[in-house]
């Protein structure tokens, strides 16, 4: 026995030569670290950053009413005294519809998101993880769902439920649903194989265990990344819809709204529409260089 | 005689966080016609990429062979000829098998094209012509019904199959150096000694001089003439394959043989070598090898040894052999 | 372009240019018209296409709602005005050949009115009940005499026979399409139907043997443009002739445009916000007329509209005969409101929900409009909270019985059908008709007025009527059910090369002496 | 082969028995009367009950579901409420426009996309793909209905080279026409697909690059542009092909917009009218419909996907 | 000795899903039948090209798949009778290692809660004694505990496949199943494992299942072996006898095919023709047949059973009667 002891510690201590100096990382950090050397990501993060800090202040910003109608000031053109992105055409003040109608937009894109990616995710990881009977079943469901026009599934929702804020966000958000399952279920798919996952079994670990502590944490990268260039497309699609006329209640502002309303007056007032349109873009281009740069530091091919 | 390849002071570097870090450096070597040359290291020593940086095929957009690096070929100094020269070098006067069989053969392409683009564009047959040339080649490889193979696509064939494709594929141009990066490791000991034997076979056959990468020493010891030894991005030995298994001098050639399980020994214990191959953005100031090594001495750890010829045909680069270097 | 100056038959696949000198008219309507037969038109689109295909017995006249003679050259009206008889001109033929008679007229009534006739099941009549309401049957006296028998004296049954449903259609081609006569229309009007290709076009030629004389043009083409800016543009490259709905704000520019004419009438139409008086507080006339004067109907009708509308002053629009001219509609005066409000109990104002479709027929912008008049209250202290309904859902929340109403305040639109006054004032005011029997949606109700409105019902007199009428009015705005805000003008744009084209305020189109330069 | 398509095609029909339930029970749930909406705020209380009796719509609930469904299948697809013409030939005539545009922008948004996706993966990194890069996201951003309008009044109105709205010139056809026509609804429609392709092709590229066999091919010394367009391109378009047929679906429903803006007479102006009058069998009609051709075109992509990809097995 | 593990029958069949509406139509004996005894602290290794069935073996014994048919006896109590539920408790005892270091172990943890893991599963401990218990078996497995909050990906292969192993021991499990635990190593880092699981072996008392297909490994390594054939164990017999006299014509062409690394050893090579038959559709008779330089007619038509032939040596070939 006692040699074998000391080829052990041998062993041991030239291991401490050799292990790089590394400080411990979680590997969430590493990605965050890496994240922020990549300049694209960084600058779609502080544009989000300004536009969410600017969209949160607004009742402290000294602002118009955004609901305010001046009717002998309607359409005023940008940098009009004392509306500095001019007015619409309820005489409103657009710089103040702007900021206001972020906060709308921007909630309606993520809560949307959020209530897609959570029935989703369930639903993939049940179809994934359980296979069978219930793989069938809620993978004919999203093929329903998926079948379904998307404009006209939101539409019917709408039109069931009431235009409206709330619904058009419950509509779209289940337009999102098939996507996130469909990404769940086959991460799951590929990690309930994985070694890993077979060695929990193997320990004796049960269904909840793996399923709460080793599928969903690895099928998360993917969905963040699916997740974060998501957004920008809910709030395109509330725009679609207010285009038909079934989005937000006015005089509540709302990009979608203010574009497609905007729209009527591209030719007498263009910046109606262009203003809210350059928003979103704003917030979608951000959205996709961060999403960009989190696929890149996820992934754990990317150096 | 001049070498058909010769390798000078190749150093490879590789971008890492927007630096340049060198994973291959210093490393000489040549390869005579018709002869088989074993390259052995340890995972991550450098010996694909350097396989590779021979074949000029290195990743462009973040890695480089440095400035002093010379490799002539067939008298050209592939250093210095454009992509089009290089273009015409490769498949047809030097050729290479990569490791995974599956992974290198293109999963949607059948055989017969993946074989024929090659033989069209080095050679001036027809459509036809190469067909029947692949098939040809096929058959050497002894692949049974090779007419019908070559319709085939990869998934439908064996990993041992698939090899032997990917060598029928490599020599079908007559090559006069054939790289081979790991040609058997996927493959089971049954197949492998199949696909060794046809190597060995063909190399005699079409006198193609093969470059043979490996961590198998027994590999090396069954088909090779001579062997180069690597360890962290260095040749650290290099000699005849009776030189090297008789007659080891470098601590790592050592350790490595001495750390096999054999089959016709019995051993209690095996003999390992401690720690593990250090990261090339942390390589020792000294000789690569001396925090494991077992003879190191305070030369060790302050430079890095030269390579020292021990014999007409075998040289060493540690510190060891420091007065032993002949002529 | 010239493009559109070289029609051919739509169902001609060369594409070649066809004989010049042709004169054809495009229409750009907003939507694609749903039915072709007369009997089945509920909306705009499809009448502003169909019509042209068809005559009725009497007509309005051009640029009012009085009636002159049509298919028939002269009737009678018996004294107690219950029978109809009409005398109906003898040398008309449908486009399919087949005579006109007074078995057409009593076929195209009975089609609709009677559920046993054999083609009643041909289609949807939306207008039957409201247009033949008191109609007790058709008789056919003779070939070309026809009487009419109602169970109840009404005096504006006349006006309803010009109107689109007592339309005569050929039997003959009713009887060979069935259900598919609505996309095979024939009738006797000044344009023959030539094709409908859905969701593209519906191409009307001349009828050369119509009884008033061949029309001008020899084409009239109706393209559904849905969105504005679209047929703005389409206008503007010169696609198109004419087109409907401009939209307020472009039409300064239009208007600017040597190519191009605006042209507006003053339409049947009403557009108001409706209090339900039976609520709280809501029931309390001062409140009704503290928001009345709360809201600035100038600013809204200038604003938004773009001077689309006209400010009204009473529910009956000045085309509408019987239209009082002297009641005032309440000024735009905030301390009043004010005042009133506390005298009422409310010197801090209160909340209300505001009911809104998000569209609609003759609902102009309805939003737009919500949000300028939930603005101007909450400068008096009444918070409006907006609830936007999509149209369909709206008119299921709207006309419910009293007890199942649960909105404080809602819009709502007229057009008008007939250009009697009975059309807006007994059908929107009138206590009987309170939903589900009628459109009453704001539950009003005083004796005096219905007195009066029944009474003009059963009146053969036009100036008794009349009196009536305006008595009413004056009562019904001291009352304020309503916030009444404007009549809408018809407007659509034109080339210039479009001439002689007048819009009548039924807001249906006439080409018969439209011409092309 | 055949067996497997046969299979395939067995295995829709419960996604399209889903898909009737589905809209049949949204249309007939949500609130909102055919009949009053048809007959306007003028309508009676009888002449609403007397059009629920003729329209059927007094029976309960599943009773019309299966007469709905019976008569389906026997190619009645009933008549619309609203249009009063017979559903089937109403909408298979609007949906052949449709078709033609979608196809069209599909065409366009997959060269466009697949094109720029490999120059930008080719170059990646570069200028080149930044600013590719950047072009598709606009692309992506920009609402169908607000590039269509732009579209037409750049071309249409301000250059006059191309036709502004509509499938032809008023009362005329031809194909000639038509394809003038085509070009400005296409266009709006294929940005944001074509986004999405382009940015699918290159990172599918980037991750083919990295394999082993494009390696290979290199290492045989064949042309760099048979590496690029044989030995990446035809591996790299497998995933791209799965989102073809997501594409598809927002095609289709991107449509209805586009449709609106450009007075394209396909089904997307019936649809939406259809919905917002509770025109039943209209809506069911063309639901079906659309579903049916999404679920068929996702079919013809797996077949395609078999055909390109020699490891998936149909058997 | 006593037996810990006896295999009696063992059958694990894969359905092969094909043919109109995805039936079952044929399947993969991935284990057909096999039956061998592991006694207490010994090591069976077993060997067998890559496809054979070891794996499926190894984790059919586990219950990770369910076997077809077959007994699993742990301690005199049959292991395939077993819900998921009650599986659990015995779990604690066989563990097992794995092929892939790196696929084998969750990258989103540390080492430390991958180790603590097992611990967790089954509700022992306090969390001071887990964190104890971690520091010892990493000493034991020679991974310096500054390691612990770490990330499997900061670690060689050969550090990872420690953390395996100490994973494997934390339960104090009698009985630890490698499936192929040196495969992925180099050489040099091979040893370091191999010497590292014969001290714990020697240490712990613990008994293993070696799954291997390098016959050097397997020799260096196990006390007796057992050879695997597309599904069928051919041959089983003490390390000494078996590398001694070969007996099975597989074994024999395996063994002459590894390659040794000294030169100037003149061996008679066995060259295998062929590769190894599609499990799916094994060749009739004995499977070897084909690809045996001794195929007689009877090996094409039947298929030979194992037979004793020696103590404790049996054989599967129809050569040895
Ligand atoms: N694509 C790459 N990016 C960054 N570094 C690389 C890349 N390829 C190789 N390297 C570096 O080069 C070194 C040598 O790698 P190489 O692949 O040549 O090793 P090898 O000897 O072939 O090992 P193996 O036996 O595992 O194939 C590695 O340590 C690695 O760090
Ligand atoms: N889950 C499964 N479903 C279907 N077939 C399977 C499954 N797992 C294994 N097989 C099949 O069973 C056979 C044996 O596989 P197994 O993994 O046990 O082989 P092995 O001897 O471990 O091979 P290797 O050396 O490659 O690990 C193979 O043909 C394999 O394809
Ligand atoms: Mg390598
Ligand atoms: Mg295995």
């Amino acid at each position: 026995m006692e040699p074998q002891q000391t080829q052990l510690q041998a062993e041991n201590q030239t291991k401490n030569i050799s292990l790089p100096k590394q400080k411990r990382k979680n590997p969430w950090k590493v990605a965050m670290r890496k994240l922020a050397r990549d300049k694209a990501a960084m600058f779609g993060l502080a544009m989000l950053f300004v536009i969410s800090v600017t969209v949160i202040l607004a009742p402290v910003l000294p602002l118009p009413d955004p609901v305010e109608v001046d009717l002998a000031n309607r359409l005023q053109p940008i940098g009009t005294e004392g509306h500095l992105l001019g007015t619409d055409d309820l005489g409103r003040d657009l710089l103040s519809r702007l900021i206001w109608g972020g906060r709308v937009s921007i909630a309606v894109g993520f809560i949307a998101v959020g209530i897609a990616l959570v029935f989703g995710t369930i639903l993939g990881l049940i179809a994934g993880y359980f296979q069978k009977f219930f793989d069938t079943v809620i993978m004919r469901f999203i093929d329903i769902l998926m079948a379904f026009p998307y404009v006209l599934l939101a539409i019917a929702i709408v039109a069931a439920l009431g235009p409206g804020l709330m619904n058009t966000m419950i509509a779209v958000s289940i337009v999102g649903i098939p996507y996130y399952a469909r990404i769940v279920r086959g991460s799951a798919l590929m990690f309930r194989n994985m070694e890993f996952v077979v060695a929990e079994r193997a320990l004796g670990a049960g269904h909840g265990h793996i399923l709460v502590h080793h599928i969903i944490p690895n099928c998360l990268p993917p969905l963040i990344v699916a997740a974060s260039l998501d957004v920008g497309w809910m709030i395109l699609a509330a725009a679609g819809m207010s285009f038909i006329g079934l989005g937000a209640q006015p005089p509540m502002a709302e990009w979608g709204v203010m574009l497609s309303e905007g729209q009527q007056f591209i030719r007498v007032a263009p910046h109606l529409s262009l203003l809210p349109g350059a928003a979103i873009f704003l917030v979608v281009l951000s959205l996709n260089l961060l999403g960009d740069g989190l696929r890149d530091v996820l992934d754990p091919k990317s150096k | 005689m001049t070498a058909l390849l010769q390798v000078e002071n190749l150093e490879i570097l590789f971008k890492k966080e927007q630096q340049y870090v060198s994973t291959v450096s210093g490393v000489h070597f040549h390869v005579d016609s018709g002869e088989m040359v074993g390259i052995v290291g340890e995972s991550g020593c450098g010996k694909s990429v350097t396989s590779l940086s021979i074949m000029g095929l290195l990743p462009k957009d973040f890695s480089k062979v440095s400035q002093n690096t010379k490799i002539h070929f067939n008298g050209k100094s592939l250093t210095e000829i454009t992509e089009k020269e290089y273009r015409k070098i490769r498949g047809n006067d030097m050729s290479m098998i990569f490791q995974d069989p599956m992974s290198s053969l293109n999963p949607v392409l059948t055989i017969g094209y993946q074989m024929n683009e090659m033989i069209l564009a080095h050679t001036k047959l027809s459509k036809k012509e190469a067909r029947k040339k692949a098939i040809n080649m096929l058959e050497k490889v002894r692949i049974p019904r090779a007419e019908k193979i070559i319709d085939e696509y990869p998934h439908q064939l064996s990993g041992g199959m698939r090899q032997r494709v990917m060598i029928a594929m490599a020599l079908s141009c007559n090559p006069k150096l054939l790289i081979a990066d790991e040609p058997t490791t996927a493959l089971d000991v049954t197949i492998q000694a199949q696909i060794l034997n046809l190597i060995k076979g063909l190399q005699k056959e079409f006198n193609t001089a093969v470059m043979l990468i490996t961590h198998d020493l027994g590999v090396v010891a069954e088909v090779c003439d001579r062997v180069v030894v690597m360890y962290a991005g260095k040749v650290v030995e290099e000699a005849s394959v009776d030189e090297i298994f008789n007659a080891p001098k470098h601590p790592y050639t050592i350790g490595l043989l001495n750390s096999m399980p054999s089959l016709t020994d019995e051993k209690d214990r095996l003999e390992a070598i401690p720690g593990a191959v250090p990261l090339p953005e942390e390589m020792p100031k000294g000789c690569r090898f001396a925090p494991r090594c077992s003879e190191v001495m305070d030369a060790c750890l302050e430079s890095a040894p030269e390579k020292r010829m021990l014999s007409s045909s075998h040289y060493c680069s540690c510190w060891l052999y420091e007065e032993e270097e002949v002529g | 372009s010239s493009e559109s100056t070289t029609p051919e038959s739509s169902t001609d696949d060369a594409a070649t240019d066809t004989p010049t000198g042709n004169k054809v008219v495009v229409v750009g309507l907003e939507a694609e018209p749903t039915s072709l037969d007369a009997h089945q038109l509920s909306d705009y689109n499809s009448s502003r296409a169909a019509m042209e295909l068809y005559d009725q017995l009497v007509e309005f006249k051009d640029e009012s709602t009085d009636i002159v003679p049509g298919l028939a050259e002269k009737w009678d009206v018996s004294d107690d005005g219950l029978k109809y008889t009409f005398y109906l001109r003898e040398d008309v033929t449908f486009h399919d050949g087949t005579p006109f008679n007074a078995e057409a007229v009593k076929f195209s009534i009975d089609r609709q009115i009677d559920s046993d006739h054999p083609f009643h099941d041909t289609g949807q009549f939306a207008y039957a009940d409201y247009t033949f309401g008191p109609v007790e049957s058709v008789e056919v006296d003779d070939e070309f005499t026809v009487t009419f028998t109602l169970n109840e004296a009404y005096a504006p049954f006349l006006s309803n026979m010009a109107m689109h449903a007592a339309s005569i259609v050929s039997p003959t081609a009713v009887e060979e399409h069935g259900a598919d006569f609505t996309k095979n229309p024939v009738g006797t009007g000044p344009f023959k139907f030539v094709s409908w290709n859905p969701g593209v076009e519906v191409v009307l030629e001349a009828n050369p043997d119509h009884f008033e004389g061949a029309p001008n043009v020899d084409q009239i083409i109706f393209k559904p443009i849905t969105e504005p800016q679209t047929r703005l543009a389409e206008l503007e490259a010169g696609n198109m002739d004419l087109i409907v709905n401009v939209p307020p704000d472009d039409l300064a520019r239009l208007e600017a445009d040597d190519s191009l004419q605006i042209i507006e009438q003053a339409g049947m139409h009403v557009w108001w916000t409706s209090f339900n008086t039976q609520r709280e507080p809501f029931n309390d006339v001062k409140i009704r007329q503290a928001i009345n004067y709360a809201i600035n109907k100038e600013a809204i009708v200038d604003g938004i509209l773009q001077g689309t509308g006209e400010v009204a002053n009473s529910p009956v629009p000045p085309v509408v005969w019987g239209h009082n001219p002297n009641v005032s509609n309440y000024e735009y005066n905030p301390e009043k409101a004010i005042e009133l409000l506390e005298e009422a109990g409310y010197p801090d104002g209160f909340e209300l929900t505001y009911w809104v479709p998000e569209s609609g027929s003759g609902m102009q912008q309805p939003q737009a409009m919500a949000a300028a008049i939930q603005s101007d209250l909450s400068k008096v202290g009444i918070d409006v909270t907006i609830q936007t309904l999509e149209w369909g859902t709206y008119l299921d929340k709207v006309f419910v019985p009293v007890e199942e109403n649960d909105m404080d305040m809602h819009q709502m639109s007229w057009i008008g059908d007939n250009g009697d006054p009975d059309n807006f004032l007994y059908a929107l005011l009138g206590g009987e008709q309170w939903p589900t029997a009628g459109f009453n949606s704001s539950y009003y109700e005083n004796a005096e007025v219905d007195e009066l409105l029944k009474e003009a019902r059963i009146t053969k007199d036009k100036g008794e009527r009349t009196e009536m009428y305006e008595k009413a009015q004056e009562l019904i705005m001291e009352d304020a059910p309503w916030v009444i805000i404007d009549h809408e003008m018809q407007i659509v744009a034109t080339s210039k090369r479009l001439q002689n084209f007048k819009l009548h305020p039924t807001g249906v189109f006439r080409f018969s002496d439209v011409d092309v330069q | 082969m055949a067996s497997y398509i046969f299979r395939r095609m067995i295995g829709l029909l419960p996604v399209l028995f889903g898909v009737t339930i589905l809209v049949f029970s949204i249309m007939h749930l949500s609130p909102g009367d055919p009949a009053k909406i048809i007959l306007g705020p003028k309508a009676t209380e009888e002449s609403i009950e007397k059009l629920n009796v003729q329209l059927g719509l007094d029976q309960p609930l599943h009773v019309q579901y299966v007469t709905w469904i019976g008569n389906v299948f026997k190619g009645d697809w009933g008549r619309s409420i609203q249009m009063k013409m017979e559903v089937l030939p109403l909408v298979m005539e609007r949906f052949s426009a449709t078709l033609i545009l979608t196809v069209s922008s599909l065409t366009i948004a997959t060269v466009i996309g697949i094109g720029v996706g490999i120059i930008s993966a080719y170059r990646k990194y570069s200028w080149i793909d930044r600013s590719l890069m950047m072009f598709v996201l606009i692309g992506f951003c920009l609402p169908v209905f607000w590039l269509g309008i732009l579209l037409q009044i750049v071309f249409g109105l301000k250059l006059g080279i191309l036709p502004i709205s509509g499938m032809y010139p008023a009362g005329q056809t031809g194909f000639n026409h038509l394809l003038t026509h085509l070009i400005l609804p296409s266009l709006a429609l294929s940005a944001g697909a074509g986004a999405v392709i382009a940015r699918m092709t290159r990172s599918s590229m980037l991750e083919v690059f990295e394999q082993d066999y494009i390696r290979t091919a290199r290492s045989k010394g064949i042309k760099e542009r048979k590496v690029i367009y044989i030995h990446a391109l035809k591996n790299a378009i497998i995933p791209v092909l799965t989102v073809l047929g997501m594409q598809v679906g927002f095609l289709l429903a991107g449509a209805v917009l586009v449709e609106m803006v450009f007075s394209w007479p396909g089904i997307g102006t019936l649809m939406v009218n259809g919905i917002l009058a509770r025109d039943f069998p209209l809506v069911q009609g063309v639901i079906l419909l659309v579903a049916t051709t999404y679920v068929v075109v996702n079919l013809l992509i797996d077949i395609l996907y078999a055909i390109l990809d020699p490891r998936i097995s149909y058997s | 000795m006593e037996p810990i593990l006896e295999i009696k029958n063992l059958k694990k069949y894969f359905p092969v899903k094909q043919g109109f509406i995805r039936r079952a139509s044929g399947q993969v004996k991935a284990v057909d039948d096999v039956s061998l005894t592991l006694y207490e602290g010994e090591t069976l290794g077993l060997v067998g090209e890559s496809g054979c069935g070891k794996s499926t073996f190894g984790r059919t014994v586990l219950q990770l798949v369910k076997p077809t048919s077959g007994e699993v006896m742990y301690k005199g109590k049959d292991l395939s009778k077993l819900s998921f539920k009650e599986m659990r408790p015995y779990r604690r005892e066989i563990q097992m290692v794995f092929q892939d270091p790196y696929s084998s172990l969750n990258s989103r943890k540390t080492v430390r809660s991958i180790l603590e893991e097992p611990m967790k599963i089954h509700h022992l401990f306090t969390r001071k004694e887990r964190e104890e218990k971690v520091d010892h078996i990493m000493e034991l497995v020679g991974l310096n505990r500054t390691f612990a909050d770490r990330y499997p990906h900061e670690f060689s292969g050969g550090q990872r496949q420690r953390i395996g192993i100490a994973r494997a021991l934390m339960l104090d499990p009698s009985l630890i199943i490698a499936d192929e635990p040196v495969s992925a190593l180099d050489v040099s880092v091979q040893a370091q494992v191999l010497n590292l699981m014969q001290d714990l072996q020697k240490q712990l008392n613990l008994t293993y299942l070696f799954i291997a297909h390098d016959l050097s490994v397997v020799k260096h390594f196990s006390s007796r072996v057992g050879v695997m054939y597309l599904g069928r164990l051919v041959e089983l017999a003490s390390k000494t006898e078996l590398y001694k006299e070969p007996l099975h014509p597989y074994t024999q062409a395996l063994m002459s095919a590894v390659p040794i690394p000294k030169t100037g050893i003149k061996r008679e090579r066995i060259l295998l023709t062929g590769d190894v038959p599609n499990p799916q559709n094994p060749p009739t008779g004995c499977a070897f047949h084909e690809r045996c330089h001794a195929c007689m007619d009877i090996c094409k038509v039947e298929r030979p059973e194992l037979k004793e032939v020696g103590k404790g040596r049996v054989v599967a070939c129809h050569l040895y009667k």
